[in-house]
């Protein structure tokens, strides 16, 4: 299997094929190496790569996407199928400017600062989240329309939930 | 010696307190929230009683439930912890009506040092040195510029009820003086219900040095060396250590000296801690407040000093006398505490709230962990995100700094993200190693030198989030294989039970 | 100091080892057998080699296998642990051809301490005291009987080669002595290859005290305290603490002296100990062997002392001085190791090797965890069953066993049964608080004690074990419902499936 | 529900009924006692009962036996269910003299002593396993005729698996 795995824009081919159970044999651009690979436990690998010894701690953070730690550095990876990649980059599919805003955090939700219909700047400053006696400030990442408001004053939101929609200007003005 | 303590507080400390009454053959009434049915302090105590819901205005902060709780299960004395009602007046004093010993100092001492213009008027009698500057309250804007002129520029402007960086703001040049006076004054009002301000003189490279003390019942008052808490981020605390890298024997001795002078200006009676701002040019030291609980960072003392700072501290409140005199105080070694929050560091320290899934707490020689949580712990957004404190001794700061980062990279919380990764980085920061830092370094140089970091193992980062992606693909392939076999051939909807159940 | 350092051994004695060459800046190369894969000291190390099959003949004692991987890793010292190659002077020997550093003594200090007469012949010439007894082996019946009568009865007939409690017995009567002469003879063969036994004087009430050497590679040998380790479980010591409750100044002072002269004998070059009997009655000592290694128990001598024998060792082995000198050495309160076993305690310790699904590592102040083991770990059956241990400090040996039975009950381990629960037992015998017990205690009078204790949580247990199984049955009660509503109504099939689900 | 709990052979009457999630109304004997319970983890409960707070670790070591264990102490419980108890009892159902012997550990068997159509005495060795540098030995906990012997020498066995069976002196002569 081929992916397309993506740090901080930089696309890197990875091929990947597994010799016998937890060893696999990985092409990642000219360079191939071998990778032993025990799961310790429930998303963290013990990675043994010519003799070296790496924790790597894995967790999913949404589609296709993993946070990687090791040693102390976070990495967020895209890893993308390279033949599904090819066909939406083909078909051109996926590109909008449709912002879905979604809680970075489990919380409440304080202030709603804008309601359906406001027009935004990009950082103008759309719910208020506490938690943990500290605020924050979700803001619009793009000029735009509010197309949908999720947030409800007073209530709780988990990591991930829905917040608010903004429709760039270009599409709303179409 | 007391039979039974209530403990009126929650996470790590709370845990701590429980500990050190287990240690003393003491029984234990946890009191939690409806939040924290699941807490450690709830599980690791031998009573445990609700006394209301999350908010902690509701629960952790009612004295009347607090009270009525310990009535009930007769307990002899209340631990308060940090925070809540430890610093409270009132609750110390509705303790001793109702005949509770209260696990702190006298009230009074609580009163007077909760006020930064009482304290400081309280400790000036003893000769303590203070921040060049004004004793009373700013009356008005003359006032202010005839001050002004006496301290001289840079200097500072403070809400005389503030706390914790809170209500201060630096002026530079005598044209900005009109406008922040007004501007903080308002700003005072607004934040804590009072308008009072005062000025003085500015700092430079300020570094916060505390010297813990332990005062007991029968007028001794010792000093057990300083702790370095200058590495703050936002102004709060988030690595401490003890002995500080600027206090040698001699300024030790002095800082000591004038500690003990501001608990006697009190007639302090339990454990507190006495905050010097340190000038890291010249190292002068001037009184800033004295905090009259246990602290967060205490563990670096005990550590250091092999002094059980939280037993002693309930062996005064029993009436003992203190076990130790001054010349008894040994340092031995350095230790450091990290303050393990619920936060990315990599993402603006927003708090993570959220299930601990994993957990491997470090290990081995030197290494204390003083920890609220558990693996399935659901932290609660209720409260302070500081979900641990990890806390390292070594013989020296260098071996300290060493063991701690060796500590650090064995430390896994799967779940949420925690600041972790933040310290790990911290002990490899050049000027924390040099011990070359002020109280604005983590907001300042540390972030810039941190975001320009090198990421040594990118590629093995790539590799390991494509083999996950194979693995799972992997999966899910033979889960549509294995379900194809004995059911209707639909890959699709198969590959999607699959996943449904690999979630549960 | 070494770039890079090959640790010979694995579970927790290697993940020790490593930790103190990561705080050391030293690179590290672990070894493991195919069973060790997924072992902790793999997962910690900078890399790791596989050397061969589980069994220990086949990979960790394999000489030519760990020196290949450290020719090929370039490490410049190996560091055998304890156990495995630890006292093997060929090892050494064939370290010290090929270039690289033995993590160890000299090879003649570990070929004179590795046989009782060799070893008592090199102290008796520094006149430090043995037993009353033989320096040589039996000859014959005559032999014996002459020597018998010097002695007089109790006495004990022990192999030269023994060790660890093997190939002893005490002769009460001289009626005894020819049977059991020629028995122990016929035994010691069979045993370890070798016949010579030999006589001695029986202790009376025997305890083992140890005292721990260190000593470089310049001619400075020093003592850091005794340890006493009486706490055996057939002849198997389970719990060590320091100091020695039946230890004081005058006696450390003069054990020290005889264990440096005992040291000094063989030119002893590292980190040793050396072991003595005492007898309860009248606290006379005598010598018995040195281990010339890192023993299982040194963490209680670092806790107590502040030194880190392990970095101490490697330092000695690069060639540096003692970085303390006799006067240096002060011991500051008391220490406690609890080695946890994978065995059943309530089930005559019957080896339970198996998954740890589940961990929770007592935290707090004073306690260390020095573990191989980890949540999902297997624990093999290859190897000892030693899992990890755990190490408390206190000011004062009464507030180190307060301390001890405190994180004895919030150790959790699940999956395996471990003798966690017999510690716990240990640390409320009146006995045991007294400090009054000898190397027999374990196996008399605590067994009897402990079976006759009271269990006063019994009706919790049936309460918790009632509920548990009504979960159970609501659950299958609610899954046969949840499957009724969309398919075929077969309850019991339903329950069966259901069964099968949740224990994925 | 109503189950028999038993107890170094003294049997409990156990009812229970589940007043809110978590919240137990249970009688004891005469005894009537209220328990809050929360799963902490898998198969360890944090109790409170009347405000006193326990931890228990409670394993399946057999069908209806559970392991407990709290503050140092082990107890295992067996728990039936009140009315399939009464039933079996009055069935008389599964007494029988047959001794299924199962490996009390994961190990290797070291030394297989008796063979299929071996006569056997109460205490006799049947089989010496060895696991962690330790050999255990398992007799025979009745006189008999080996009727079954599944163990195989320098094999491997987990805990509970077979290892031989054994049928009483009476049973075999009929």
């Amino acid at each position: 299997m081929a992916y397309i795995a993506t740090y901080q824009g930089k696309e890197h081919r990875v091929a990947i094929e597994e010799t016998e159970a937890g060893n696999y044999k990985v092409r990642i651009g000219e360079e191939l190496i071998e990778v032993d690979l025990i799961k310790a436990r429930e998303n963290i690998f013990s990675l043994l790569i010519e003799n070296q010894s790496y924790e790597v701690d894995v967790d999913g953070i949404g589609r296709n996407l993993f946070s990687i730690l090791i040693r102390g550095d976070h990495f967020d990876v895209e890893v993308e199928d390279e033949k599904v990649k090819k066909l939406a980059a083909k078909l051109g599919a996926g590109a909008t400017g449709r912002q879905d805003i979604k809680s970075p955090m489990a919380g409440n939700v304080w202030k709603v600062m804008k309601k359906e219909g406001d027009r935004v700047e990009a950082g103008d400053v759309l719910i208020i989240l506490e938690a943990m006696k500290m605020e924050n400030e979700i803001k619009s990442p793009i000029a735009g329309i509010v197309t949908g408001m999720s947030a409800v004053e007073a209530t709780g939101v988990g990591a991930g939930d829905p917040l608010c929609v903004i429709e760039p200007l270009e599409d709303t003005a179409r | 010696m007391f039979k039974k303590i209530l403990i009126a507080n929650r996470g790590e400390i709370a845990v701590r307190v429980i500990r050190a009454c287990r240690e003393l053959g003491i029984g234990t009434v946890a009191v939690y929230s409806e939040a924290d049915r699941s807490a450690l302090h709830v599980r690791v105590a031998d009573e445990a009683w609700c006394i209301g819901p999350p908010p902690a205005g509701e629960s952790y902060l009612r004295m009347d439930k607090i009270l009525e709780v310990a009535r009930k299960t007769e307990a002899e004395g209340i631990h308060p912890g940090y925070g809540f009602l430890a610093e409270n007046a009132e609750f110390a004093e509705r303790c001793a009506q109702e005949g509770i010993t209260f696990i702190g100092p006298n009230p009074r001492a609580i009163r007077l040092m909760g006020n930064k213009t009482t304290s400081r008027a309280a400790v000036a009698e003893m000769d303590v040195p203070l921040v060049p500057g004004m004793k009373e309250n700013l009356i008005d804007e003359e006032h202010a510029q005839k001050w002004a002129e006496e301290i001289g520029f840079p200097l500072m402007l403070k809400a005389a009820a503030g706390g914790g960086g809170k209500g201060m703001r630096k002026i530079d040049d005598p044209r900005e003086l009109l406008n922040a006076f007004r501007a903080a004054r308002s700003e005072a009002l607004k934040s804590f219900g009072d308008d009072a301000v005062y000025m003085e003189r500015y700092i430079e490279n300020p570094r916060h040095v505390e010297i813990q003390v332990l005062g007991d019942r029968h007028g001794n008052i010792i000093h057990v060396g300083e702790r370095e808490c200058s590495i703050q981020r936002r102004h709060q605390k988030v690595l401490e250590e003890s002995p500080s890298p600027i206090v040698d024997e001699e300024m030790r001795r002095r800082m000591g000296e004038a500690a003990i002078a501001a608990a006697r200006s009190v007639d302090y009676d339990s454990a507190g801690t006495v905050e010097f701002i340190v000038s890291g040019k010249t190292r002068d030291f001037f009184f800033l407040e004295m905090n009259t609980r246990l602290q967060v960072e205490h563990p670096v003392t005990e550590m250091v000093t092999g002094i059980d700072l939280c037993q002693e501290m309930i062996r005064i409140a029993a009436g003992e006398r203190l076990s130790i005199e001054q010349k008894d105080v040994v340092i031995r070694g350095h230790a450091i505490e990290c303050r393990v929050y619920a936060e990315d560091p990599d993402n603006n320290f927003l708090p993570t709230p959220g299930r601990i899934v994993g957990l491997r707490i470090p290990g081995g020689p030197g290494v204390r962990d003083e920890s609220g949580m558990y693996e399935g712990f659901e932290v609660p957004i209720h409260y302070d995100p500081m979900i641990s404190k990890l806390v390292v001794w070594g013989k020296d700061r260098e071996s300290a700094i060493q063991r701690c980062r060796r500590a650090l990279s064995e430390y896994i919380v799967k779940g949420i993200k925690t600041t972790i990764p933040f310290h790990a980085r911290v002990m490899l920061n050049e000027h924390f190693i040099r011990g070359e830092f002020d109280t604005t370094f983590i907001d300042t140089e540390f972030r810039v030198e941190d975001a320009a970091r090198e990421k040594p193992f990118e590629k093995i980062a790539v590799v390991a989030a494509a083999i996950n992606a194979f693995r799972i693909d992997q999966q899910k392939a033979k889960a549509a294989m294995a379900g194809g076999e004995t059911r209707a051939m639909n890959p699709w909807k198969m590959s999607g039970r699959t996943r449904a159940l690999n979630n549960q």
